[in-house]
């Protein structure tokens, strides 16, 4: 007696598992997935709660970085990848299955330790920094201590974004590498002679100096118009041959104003709406007209 | 030598052997030995540590399948159950076993002697409680213990521990019960009251038990007997063995000159 | 030097660093402890997590370890018992018992990051499982298993031989002797390993990140239907765990209360394993004396 | 003719079927194990290979070579020298085995052989406790506090193999220790006694007798520490820098295979050189525990004779 009342708690047990990954093979039409950039992960994140709230469905945000959201939108297990680089500057990917919606600008400051002693620098002091033909801050008016180089890892669209926009050719110097935003907040904040750089939205902290280039304060607004030239788009692919309802929804729910004027303020993104320039993959800057197009 | 080994005893016989052996890998644990217990009697195995007597023992029930190898016949019940074609569980149940150890589960009493009941099918309460009360009775615990059966068994001291196994043992009600030196680690006291339990228990059951105790062989068993280096040098009744053994050996053996 | 000093000076310096490490051990539960129980209000255990505010809490996070642990336990503990019983009982001694063994052993010393890598390959890439719980207690199986086998396994070994004649001689089985005598007897044992293993996987992040995923869906408490894709229940949702929170918080961290956030679910983390340790010890102890039932 | 009895004695009954069924049960879940564990290995080992049979790198070249830069291609080859990492990974675990053994063996030795039962009762969950602290906060807690103080004793950065050894020692002391203590209790009492019967003082019966007797447990209780502490990903990668450089000095940063594999697998593409080369550094990370594995077994084997 016992011993069929345990029976049957099992076989019930493993009709819901069972029943939950078939459930999961056919995800419904109330659920779909976007995976890939940390950086964007929380303007999606918050879009996504907002928008599930309201209409009653479920979008799962994933960070896991762009290769992974790139890889997997091309494969079809998700459907959308958040990516902070164009499909096309990454190898491996087959760019044409992809179509690109771009949801956000980011702006990347160079951050050091306050100790240096400098909050200003010309483009090209910063690029012999990061080159590494610069090696102590007093070469630039700080103070008498050697420059500590932190990168982000190889791979990262921040880094990918800065070494376009500011090193251009040139190579950069070796480096401690750094995986995340948190990490090299905390590091830079600590170490003397530290030099690295965040998003925007990463770097108003205490304890971190932000630096002007060519004396241009690093603001939104000087973004929008290009006079700040560290910039990146934050993109969000879907794959060509998987279309959602929701996906599309969700997509054209990120360019109202509620996502565009109100979340990205809050979180330390730039509207896209707002660009008054262009940018293209190889980092060619050109004015916009008014209204951007897809 | 080993012709004179074989007596039939003037009962009807309840299990007997036909030149089984036992090997433990290589080694030749017990030499070949035909050996009949009478039914209803208790048989006493007597000899030194080492003579085997316990390894003839728990092949009687197929115990030592897993540690060693037994050739020869054991008939019981008209075939030969030294065959991988005999139940053993079956053959378990109509052949119980007390070991040297008390060795009660970690269950109360009552479930201790039910056990084995539920798994065979009886589920009725009524029942149950009746075999249970029985089977106490049978042990002689049933005074002792029948106002505590939710106990924990392992609460009981050793003496009642070892009666509790003899229950436990009988409860499934089986044609002969090996016993495997029942009483040696129990008490004085607590060993007079086994003995009167299993002299009781000769009404209804055949029995065959290992044992040390000299006055235990000659004070319980109705046959004895002697074992040696793996081999029975000497099998009569128990009077005989002890009075007037026909072997030097067992005259030796009994009269504790080894041992 | 005499005998005498020598031993005197060793037992000493012995002492000198067993008081060090006790010094050091009471300085790190202490630093977190202090450090993140003195910055947050303990409500936030009670409130969500926020990506960009302040404020935000550690519900679903919380939720979402234990509810993972449930379920890897739940797979993992008759996978473990299964193997458990087969290597103590019926294993014979040969070349498929000492592979069986050897792998164990192997999987038991794999690093959790190639352990995590492996199941986001398999689960998550190839079968499309996608981040939920499920793969994330499946990849926490692996690290589970091999533990809770040999555990399983020892027990079984110690019990005395005398339980398993008994049981057999009685007539039953050699599978109901084992289910019926033996089994019960190891449960405190069982459970013992049970909760020290939990609290194991209860810090565990490196294999989640990849598995169970990083983000927290918002929850639904109301909503029973494991089918949903909001409810609690649901197997096949991402779920960021306590301590792959921690790890995020530290890494990417948006909210301006991140440090504060990350030390409060750390010591929230410490304090839920604290209790696993001191309920393990007082389970054991509690069941084992019913068991054996001097009184 | 047979009776009912024969019958019943010679026809397989319920218990027959059980014992087949338990055994086929707990047998196939047995087999599923090992099932799981060479899937793991072959995955990994498949995936690993990869780098050396798709993408042309010279194993030589990859172990010994110290430009990570799997992106690149010079002379027609993609930069994947690991040897930083390799290197790295070894240098924090033999540092942080050596930080931990005198602790482990001086606990070990207390609880074992000074320690009154109640102390060893309060000392062992304690232990157990440090084994379940998650490897995050051990990190956070190096990253705020001992690289800080590394950086103010040693200059430069603070970062390097010198933190992520203490880190780890912290880490894997816990494991080690308790197995020590196993191993010294498991030491026979009556050795102890023998020793103390002939005149020798508790230190010379310790130091002569019981940590001979249980040289081989304590050393496989250090190699299973070292084993945990080349696969810990988190803890150290927070501390030691993640530069692919050769270390230069212990302060010095640099990275290991386990740092490197996490903070760079997000970021590549599936099938690509640079994810590909990943895997080869987790295959290392594997090869390396079934070296550790080999190494118990070893000592285990030496030890029954």
């Amino acid at each position: 007696m016992k011993n069929s009342k345990r029976h049957y708690l099992w076989i019930s047990l493993i009709t819901i598992m069972t029943a939950g990954l078939l459930s999961a093979c056919q995800q419904n039409k109330n659920s779909i997935t976007a995976v890939g950039s940390t950086a964007l992960q929380p303007l999606v994140e918050e879009a996504a709660y907002a928008y599930g709230n309201k209409h009653g469905v479920t979008i799962n945000v994933q960070g896991g970085g762009s290769g992974t959201g790139l890889s997997q939108v091309a494969e079809g297990s998700v459907a959308i990848g958040d990516s902070d680089l164009f499909v096309e500057q990454k190898q491996g990917i087959p760019a044409n299955k992809l179509v690109d919606h771009r949801v956000a600008v980011v702006g990347i400051v160079p951050v050091v330790n306050p100790g240096v002693g400098v909050k200003n620098l010309s483009m090209d002091q910063l690029r012999a920094i990061f080159a590494g033909k610069i090696t102590n801050w007093k070469e630039v008016g700080g103070k008498n201590q050697s420059v500590l180089l932190i990168h982000r890892g190889q791979g990262s669209g921040t880094r990918f974004t800065f070494e376009q926009d500011v090193m251009g050719k040139t190579s950069v110097a070796p480096g401690q590498e750094q995986d995340s935003n948190g990490s090299v907040q905390k590091i830079v904040k600590a170490t003397p002679g530290a030099i690295s750089y965040l998003a925007f939205a990463y770097a108003n902290q205490p304890g971190l100096q932000k630096l002007q280039i060519d004396h241009v304060v690093p603001t939104k607004t000087n973004v929008t118009t290009n006079e700040w030239k560290i910039w990146s788009y934050e993109h969000m692919y879907t794959n060509k041959n998987k279309h959602s309802k929701l996906t599309e929804q969700f997509l054209q729910y990120l360019q109202t104003p509620a996502v565009q004027q109100d979340l990205i303020a809050k979180l330390g993104y730039i509207s896209i709406h707002d660009m008054k320039v262009v940018k293209d993959i190889d980092g060619n800057v050109t004015p916009l007209k008014k209204g951007l197009g897809k | 030598m080993k012709e004179k080994n074989i007596i039939i005893p003037d009962h009807e016989v309840a299990i007997s052997t036909k030149d089984m052996a036992v090997y433990y890998g290589e080694k030749k644990a017990l030499h070949e030995t035909r050996l009949s217990f009478p039914k209803y009697r208790i048989t006493a195995l007597i000899g030194a540590s080492g003579s085997a007597k316990s390894t003839f023992l728990r092949s009687l029930n197929r115990m030592n399948d897993k540690v060693a190898r037994v050739t020869g016949e054991i008939n019981f019940e008209g075939i030969n159950i030294n065959s991988s074609k005999v139940n053993v569980n079956e053959l378990r149940r109509r052949i119980g076993m007390v070991f040297q150890q008390p060795n009660p589960f970690a269950k109360s009493i009552y479930d201790n002697i039910t056990y084995a009941l539920k798994y065979q099918g009886i589920k009725d309460k009524q029942t149950l409680d009746q075999i249970v009360e029985e089977s106490l009775r049978g042990a002689a615990l049933w005074d002792e213990v029948k106002d505590n059966l939710d106990k924990s068994a392992l609460a009981l001291s050793g003496g009642q521990q070892q009666r509790l196994c003899i229950a436990r043992a009988i409860a499934v009600k089986p044609e002969i019960l090996l016993l495997d030196e029942p009483a040696s680690a129990l008490d004085p006291i607590s060993t007079a009251k086994l003995e009167e339990t299993l002299m009781k228990l000769r009404e209804n059951y055949t029995m065959i038990m290992v044992t040390h105790n000299m006055q235990q062989a000659a004070r319980t068993s109705d046959y004895t007997a002697f074992f040696h280096l793996g081999e029975v040098y000497e099998y009569d009744h128990t009077s005989n063995i002890f009075q007037n053994p026909q072997v030097e050996l067992t005259l030796n053996y009994v009269e504790g000159r080894f041992g | 030097m005499d005998a005498k000093k020598v031993d005197r000076i060793a037992k000493r310096v012995i002492q000198t660093m067993v008081l060090m490490i006790v010094v050091l051990l009471v300085l790190i539960l202490g630093y977190i402890l202090v450090t993140g129980l003195s910055q947050t209000k303990l409500d936030f255990i009670f409130k969500i997590s926020k990506a960009a505010q302040a404020g935000g809490g550690i519900r679903d996070q919380l939720f979402n370890s234990l509810y993972l642990l449930v379920l890897a336990l739940l797979i993992s503990v008759p996978l473990s018992l299964g193997a458990g019983i087969y290597l103590a009982e019926y294993a014979p001694d040969n070349w498929f018992t000492r592979m069986l063994k050897t792998l164990i052993e192997i999987l038991s010393s794999l690093p959790s990051i190639v352990v995590g890598l492996f199941a986001y390959l398999v689960l998550v890439i190839k079968f499309q499982i996608g981040f939920s719980i499920i793969a994330g207690a499946m990849a926490l199986t692996f690290f589970n298993l091999p533990l809770l086998t040999s555990n399983i396994e020892n027990a079984f070994r110690n019990l005395p031989d005398s339980q398993r004649e008994a049981g057999l001689a009685l007539g039953l089985s050699q599978w109901k002797m084992i289910k019926g005598i033996l089994l019960p007897r190891i449960v405190p044992s069982i459970i013992t390993a049970v909760i020290l293993s939990s609290g194991r996987i209860f810090g565990e992040a490196a294999a989640l990140i990849y598995t169970s995923g990083q983000s927290a869906p918002i929850l639904n408490y109301a909503n029973w239907n494991p089918f949903s894709p909001d409810s609690p229940l649901n197997i096949m949702r991402p779920a960021e765990t306590l301590a792959v929170h921690i790890w995020k918080l530290n890494s990417e961290g948006l909210t301006p209360d991140a440090d504060a956030i990350s030390a409060a679910a750390s010591a929230v983390l410490i304090i839920v394993v604290l209790l696993f340790n001191i309920s393990a010890h007082y389970f054991g102890e509690k069941l084992e004396q019913k068991l054996t039932a001097k009184r | 003719m047979e009776n009912d009895v024969q019958k019943q004695l010679t026809s397989p009954s319920k218990a027959t079927r059980e014992n087949i069924r338990g055994k086929a049960l707990t047998f196939i879940i047995a087999s599923l194990i090992i099932v799981l564990t060479v899937a793991v290995i072959g995955f990994i080992a498949i995936k690993g290979i990869t780098t050396f049979t798709k993408d042309g790198v010279n194993l030589w070249d990859f172990l010994t070579k110290s430009n990570w830069n799997p992106g690149s291609i010079k002379d027609g080859k993609p930069e994947v020298g690991a040897a930083p990492m390799i290197l790295g990974s070894f240098l924090v675990t033999l540092l942080a085995a050596v930080i931990a053994t005198p602790f482990s063996l001086a606990i070990g030795i207390y609880m074992s052989e000074y320690a009154s039962k109640k102390t060893n009762k309060l000392l062992r969950p304690v232990l157990e406790l440090f084994t379940g602290v998650p490897s995050v906060v051990y990190g956070f807690l190096g990253l705020v506090i001992i690289v800080p103080m590394m950086r103010t004793i040693f200059g430069g950065t603070g970062f390097g193999i010198l933190p992520g050894a203490i880190v780890l020692f912290v880490m894997i002391f816990p494991t080690i220790t308790s197995m020590v203590v196993d191993a010294l209790t498991a030491v026979p009492v009556s050795y102890r006694q023998a020793a103390l019967a002939l005149g020798a003082t508790q230190w010379q019966s310790i130091y002569k007798i019981v940590l001979r007797a249980a040289t081989p447990g304590i050393l496989t209780a250090v190699i299973f520490g070292m084993a945990r502490a080349f696969g810990e990903a988190l803890a150290v990668q927070m501390v030691i820098g993640n530069s692919v450089l050769m270390p230069t000095s212990l302060v010095s940063p640099t990275a290991t295979l386990t740092s490197q594999l996490t903070s760079q697998i997000g970021n590549t593409i599936m099938g690509s050189i640079q994810n590909d080369a990943l895997w080869s550094l987790a295959l290392v990370l594997l090869i390396m525990s079934l070296f550790f594995n080999l190494l118990v077994k070893m000592i285990a084997r030496k030890r029954k004779i």
